[in-house]
């Protein structure tokens, strides 16, 4: 117990709020309030109309759907070093490695595939690859499919998604 | 002619249940057979036009009583396999209804050799307002007896179902 | 030799005069770093990783080259000796690519562990500035070599050269460009070639059977026994269940037994995994379709009580406790047992080392058991085969047959069988040795080991319901 | 019976039934929008037949269908008593439905010397039937919940269960405070006794003369109908959804719709025993059949302003952003309602200009007393329904102790004193 | 309508309840099958209380409904309790108060 423990007086012990009814009440004032003004006037409710209105206020750090990153010269930035997958949570990304035969590199994945109904978007994989070949840059937030199978991802499908922060953003760094 | 329909078809509800809880195994369906029973019980009440016992009759048996059955039926929570095995049951029941039948066709009997018939109830019959009078003019002792059995009951029933104490 | 105490860091242990420090560090469970010490190979002193401070010397000494003398008073930690291992260990990394993600090594490494251990120093060398070397060199008998991740610890040319005596492999070059390497138009090639796999420290020999094929820290090593011949070598056996899938075996691995093989076993055996799993009778057969249990202990029911010579035959294969089973199994519905072992011989095969010509690993078992070898020459109603290689050549009105691969060999009801992973028992190798091997895998749904197909087929026997 | 019997059985039934099954897509609606509005946000408000959204109603009514198409599953761990798992939902929606019924709409009419009654159920116990009848309610969740096989299932019936005994206790002996004020266990007998004022100038309502009891009903019934903030039953933060968790398709919607009726049943009880039922505040009805005239005139004149004012206000909330729709669906939505509205007013108004200026339209007075009596109670009964939905989205759920302890450690003892400074005071004055 | 059917109906749902608690062994069976024959006494007296025209039989009721809830509290808690003690309802195994075999 160091001196910089604040302690902080316990509320709720006074009768009236041990009542709890003047507390509902103030409660209940706030939302009636909200709900009056709303329906008063329901155009000043700020909402965005989704499938119309796109959100166009996405950050760079928002974590969309993923994509495998191409290096400099176009070709794939992964190289299966299974990091991804090892530090996947939800054990939802499946990789296949195999001899890799561009001369860029020795190794790469033959498959590479997000099951993105298993994956809780926590980014860890982005986090995790040392060749910085995987990102959820994409602004992509919604995937719509018809089966089960619609929503694994696989490597082509991957590499096909392009970042949305720029182009000089959308190559893999070093 | 509709009287003796809705008769017969709560009867039919009635004593079915009843066979429910005697014939099955679960829980469930006893729980559930008695709950039929005590629902056409009721209806049986309100077709003798005692319209408060049919509300009684509803609101204690079928809602307390099954309600209460049912959370201390979850509380101890047995398994199926805990369920007793009864192997013989169905010979056991054949036994005991030998036994049961010639006593219960003397209460049949017994009750039938009342020579009356259903007449024209009195206005208010089986209203709250009559059961009322009734109960606290000449019924007064047994009701005040009744409520310290209850109470007695109420105290053994928590002193009885404790944690602590062992059997 | 005289038993002494020494003093390692400030505790007490006895170790016997003259012999090497490093074996006592490591029998003692003392952290001591080293590439090139191995105890089967000997120390060569290369590495210079394995230095420890003696009381009494000026600079600090390699362990795997000091005999332990009287009143040693050794320090393994320390200030000073923690440099000198982080010094050393920049200089065995001077030119090393650190392409750990693409590396197969990654994950049992000892660079990586020793790094992490020792080193946590900053690089002083750009990756682009240092030394190439070739990367993608085949040696042949499956080993890759790259020669950019070597450390010259000199374990694969001293295996080559001390134990299998094939002397293919050598250091060729000075300073900087010195590399392993073949002799110009050679190939690595001998029975036991892989081993240098496992010898390698660090990622630069790879096996080419399991390059790429999973990385090393999803997978989980059991102990168990190679049955590829009567020898009976220890193994590891690497394998791993893939979200979905069934569970696969990625591996084998030698496991250290003195008694039996040492710390090696043979190419063949290493690869007899993937026999494992291929081609592997599946499901219950009754004439050649797939049949439902109840069929097949219908038929089996029938063919039973219409025959009369019953003949079983047991691999040699299978554990002693299944032949017991079998044993009392053949009794129970009268039959007679045999194990031909003609077709278990293969001169071929067999050398003076870790290879056995007896391919069946329990032959001593057998043997033990007294199981009949010969099958006299009579009318055979009834053939039940548990999986025995030779079953096909064997004339028979009726076959029951247990196989753990598919065969298109014919018969009435054909059962999947587990494979010796997939089963524990003991088994007796050539020597009269009994090892335990224990359970692997699991069984998946109908396949099935021989003792509980014994357990289903003798409760339908009975009558008794399934 | 008389034809005019018949007829107002069949009228009174028919609205006691729309009342209550008519209510529940209105109810989910309006507990959606509430909730949207409540939060700044909008709730839906899309769907539409035709152009007609009618503020987004019509996406109950696409529930309604999706749930009826939605495909019928079953665990495959719920294998034997299937058809008693199919029928608990129904115990609990037929329980909530049939409490419903003996709630009074308007006050007795007297056609032709004879009084009827504006009750689905016309009985005079009507307390005790929604007592009875709401105790076995409990039984549905509780078979359902058992029959699922499954730990949170289990836990969200014993729940309930529990609840409802803890809470039966309380309700119970709160209704008894008011029987004894009263002096009946009749829902009209009751409506009629708040028709009067106490001290003179309020009007005689349970919430005035019984104000301990009142709060004490309310929070009980709250617990009865298993809403917010006393949902522990089916509290997803812990047991996943309770009961109904093993529950899909219309078997679900069977409990979903249960207790909207639920909620709309404990409405109409609240109204009824505490804040007057279908009276006007200070307004018996036989003042308003007396001075039928001059609440006529009133009527004329404050109607044509509050339709007006409506019309102003669904133009103007009726318009979105150009950017969304702009092929005028909403705008025309808008001129169609607003020439209804006007219709109807206009109608009304001619009415009211004939009843006030016929000399001798008992009946017809009196019928168009009725309506007014039956406006005024759905119009008490919404504005309960949302004072039940904005409790729901202002107030956290209890924890399951905290639920208990209330029920027991607070409310018993204080409807207990309740009780017994009711029955003195009541013993004192008579 | 006449009273018979009531009564035989009665008698009917009394001698099932006497046969489950004579048969069963199911301690929640035995239970209900108690409250059934309670159930049973309960509409013979409203049968009386109709047939005679006299409020007293259906007052009796009213009574007995409240020493079912009573019974109900009591005998649940002891089956809670018992359910507690042996992890089973089954009559048999509550057999403390019986002779031992040998000592018979």
């Amino acid at each position: 117990m160091g001196k910089n423990i604040k302690v902080v007086p316990r509320h709720g012990r006074e009768f009236k709020d041990r009542l709890y009814l003047p507390a509902i009440y103030n409660g209940m004032k706030i939302t009636f309030k909200h709900l009056i003004d709303n329906v008063a006037d329901s155009n000043a409710v700020d909402t965005l109309e989704y499938p119309e209105e796109q959100p166009t206020d996405i950050t760079e750090r928002y974590r969309g759907l993923h994509r495998l990153t191409h290096r400099d010269d176009d070709t794939m930035a992964c190289v299966a070093c299974f990091m991804c997958a090892t530090a996947c949570p939800s054990n939802c990304i499946f990789i296949e490695a195999t001899e890799r035969n561009d001369g860029k590199d020795e190794k790469m994945p033959s498959r590479f595939a997000i099951d993105t109904l298993e994956c809780v978007f926590c980014g860890y994989c982005v986090e995790a690859c040392p060749c910085d070949a995987i990102r959820m840059d994409t602004g992509i937030f919604s995937l719509i499919g018809n089966s089960r199978e619609d929503f694994v991802l696989e490597r082509d499908q991957l590499l096909k998604h392009k970042g949305v922060f720029g182009e000089e953003n959308s190559r893999a760094r070093k | 002619m509709l009287e003796n329909s809705i008769f017969a078809i709560l009867s039919l509800f009635l004593i079915g249940g009843a066979l429910m809880v005697l014939l099955s195994r679960e829980i469930v369906l006893n729980a559930f057979g008695f709950l039929i029973a005590m629902l056409a019980m009721a209806g049986l009440f309100a077709l003798l036009e005692n319209s408060f016992l049919f509300l009684a009759q509803i609101m204690i048996s079928a809602g307390a009583v099954v309600v209460l059955s049912l959370i201390a039926v979850t509380t101890i929570n047995l398994k199926r396999d805990n369920l007793p095995e009864e192997p013989n049951k169905i010979r056991w029941i054949v036994i005991s209804a030998l036994i049961v039948s010639p006593i219960s066709l003397l209460i049949y009997k017994t009750l039938t050799m009342v020579n009356r018939k259903f007449q024209e109830t009195v206005d208010g019959y089986g209203t709250l307002k009559v059961i009322g009078g009734e109960l606290f003019s000449s019924w007064v002792l047994p009701f005040e007896i009744l409520s310290v059995l209850l109470l007695a009951a109420m105290l053994a029933a928590i002193v009885i179902a404790r944690k602590e104490s062992e059997i | 030799m005289k038993s002494i105490d020494i003093i390692v860091d400030g505790q007490i242990y006895s170790a016997t005069k003259g012999s090497l420090l490093i074996d006592l560090l490591i029998k003692n469970d003392l952290k001591v770093p080293y590439f090139c010490y191995h105890e089967a190979l000997g120390a060569d002193g290369n590495c210079r990783m394995c230095m420890v401070e003696i009381e009494g010397q000026k600079r600090p000494q390699i362990a795997c080259d000091t005999l332990i003398k009287d009143n040693m008073i050794v320090k393994t930690k320390g200030e000073m000796i923690d440099g000198v291992h982080r010094d050393v260990l920049e200089l065995e990394l001077v030119n090393h690519p650190v392409d750990c993600p693409v590396c197969d090594q990654a994950g049992e490494c000892k660079l990586q562990d020793f790094y992490m251990d020792y080193g946590l120093y900053d690089s002083k060398i750009d990756v682009a500035e240092k030394v190439k070397h070739e990367k993608h060199i085949d040696l042949g008998s499956s080993v890759m070599l790259d020669q950019e991740r070597c450390v010259l610890c000199a374990r694969c040319t001293r295996f080559t050269s001390n134990i299998t005596k094939t002397h293919e492999l050598g250091i060729i070059g000075r300073g900087d460009h010195a590399r392993v390497s073949t002799m110009p138009g050679k190939k690595l090639d001998n029975p036991y070639a892989m081993n240098v796999v496992d010898l390698c420290p660090v990622g630069a020999l790879t096996s080419k059977d399991f390059r790429f094929a999973q990385r090393v820290w999803f997978l989980t090593s059991t102990p168990s026994i190679c049955q590829g011949c009567a020898k009976g070598c220890n193994i590891y056996v690497d394998h791993n269940k893939l979200k979905y899938k069934d569970e696969k075996i990625y591996r084998f691995r030698p496991r250290r037994n003195d008694e039996v093989n040492g710390h090696f076993i043979c190419d063949e055996g290493r690869l007899s995994y993937k026999s494992l799993q291929e081609e592997r009778q599946e499901f219950m057969e009754i004439d050649g379709r797939e049949a439902t249990l109840g069929e097949v202990l219908g038929r089996y029911d029938t063919l039973l009580k219409s025959s009369e010579n019953i003949v079983i035959l047991a691999d040699a294969n299978l554990y002693i406790e299944e032949l017991e089973k079998i044993i009392s199994y053949a009794d129970s519905i009268g039959a007679k047992l045999y194990t031909p072992m003609e077709s278990y011989v293969d001169e071929e095969f067999g050398d003076d080392w870790l290879r056995s010509s007896m391919r069946a690993s329990n032959a001593k078992g057998v043997e033990m058991l007294s199981i009949a070898d010969k099958i006299p020459d009579e009318k055979i109603s009834l053939l039940i085969d548990f999986n025995h290689p030779d079953a096909k050549s064997i004339e028979a009105e009726h076959t029951i047959s247990m196989r753990t691969h598919s065969d298109s060999g014919k018969s009435d009801i054909v059962l999947p069988l587990a494979s010796y992973l997939q089963s524990s028992g003991k088994i007796i190798n050539e020597d009269g040795i009994e090892q335990f091997s224990d359970r692997v895998l699991e069984c998946s749904e109908p396949v099935a080991t021989v003792s509980e197909w014994i357990s289903i087929l003798s409760r339908a026997d009975i009558g008794g319901e399934v | 019976m008389t034809l005019a019997a018949i007829i107002i059985a069949i009228v009174s039934f028919a609205l006691g039934a729309l009342l209550a099954l008519l209510m529940i897509p209105v109810l989910v609606w309006l507990e959606r929008r509430g909730a949207g509005l409540i939060q700044d946000r909008l709730g839906p408000n899309r769907t539409n037949v035709g152009g007609f959204r009618f503020g987004g109603v019509v996406q109950s009514f696409a529930d309604v269908v999706k749930l009826v198409l939605k495909e019928e599953y079953y665990p495959s761990h719920i294998k034997d008593h299937r058809w008693l798992f199919i029928l608990a939902p129904m115990i609990t929606f037929v329980a909530a439905l049939l409490a419903f019924m003996v709630i009074p709409f308007a006050d007795n009419i007297v056609i032709a010397g004879e009084s009827l009654k504006i009750q689905a159920l016309p009985v005079e116990y009507g307390v005790l039937w929604y007592l009875a009848i709401g105790a076995v309610g409990v039984i549905g969740i509780f078979f359902g919940g058992w029959l699922s096989h499954n730990k949170y299932s289990l836990l969200g019936a014993s729940r309930a269960g529990s609840m409802m005994i803890s809470y039966e206790l309380p309700l119970g002996l709160s209704v008894l405070a008011f029987v004894i004020t009263y002096n009946s266990i009749d829902f009209n007998a009751m409506v009629a006794w708040q028709s009067g004022t106490v001290l003179g100038f309020l009007p005689a309502w349970g919430i005035v003369v019984q104000p301990l009891g009142a709060i004490i009903l309310i929070i009980a019934l709250f617990a009865e109908t298993n809403r917010a903030p006393f949902s522990v039953s089916e509290g997803e933060s812990e047991i996943v959804a309770g009961y109904m968790t093993e529950y899909t398709a219309m078997k679900f919607a069977m409990y979903f719709m249960g207790e909207y009726v639920a909620m709309n049943t404990a409405s109409a009880v609240i109204i009824t025993m505490v804040f007057g039922g279908y009276q006007l505040p200070w307004v018996s009805t036989e003042m308003l059949i007396e001075n039928f005239r001059y609440f006529a005139w009133a009527i004329m004149v404050v109607m044509p302003v509050v339709v007006y004012f409506v019309i102003e206000w669904m133009y103007k909330n009726n318009a979105v952003r150009p950017t969304v729709i702009s092929d005028g669906s909403r705008e025309f939505e808008a001129k169609v309602l607003s020439i209804v509205m006007v219709v109807m007013t206009l109608v009304v108004e001619v009415i009211l200009v004939y009843l006030s200026s016929a000399q001798d339209a008992v009946l017809g007075t009196s019928i168009a007393v009725m309506l007014l009596q039956i406006v005024v109670f759905v119009v008490k009964l919404m504005i309960f329904n949302l004072f039940f939905i904005l409790v729901r989205w202002t107030l956290p759920r209890f924890r399951y102790d905290q639920v208990q302890d209330l029920g027991w450690r607070y409310l018993l003892p204080l409807s207990l004193v309740n009780l017994f400074i009711t029955a003195i005071v009541v013993v004192g004055v008579s | 309508m006449s009273q018979e059917p009531f009564f035989l109906v009665a008698t009917l749902l009394f001698s099932i309840g006497l046969i489950g608690v004579m048969s069963r062994r199911n301690l929640f069976a035995v239970y209900i099958s108690i409250e059934l024959m309670l159930s049973a006494i309960n509409l013979i007296l409203v049968t009386f209380s109709r047939l005679l025209g006299d409020m007293g039989g259906s007052v009796i009721v009213l009574l007995l409904l409240a020493v079912i809830a009573a019974e109900a509290a009591v005998f649940l808690a002891m089956i809670i309790q018992l359910a507690r003690a042996k992890k089973t309802i089954d009559s048999d195994y509550f057999s403390h108060l019986r002779q031992p075999k040998e000592s018979l």
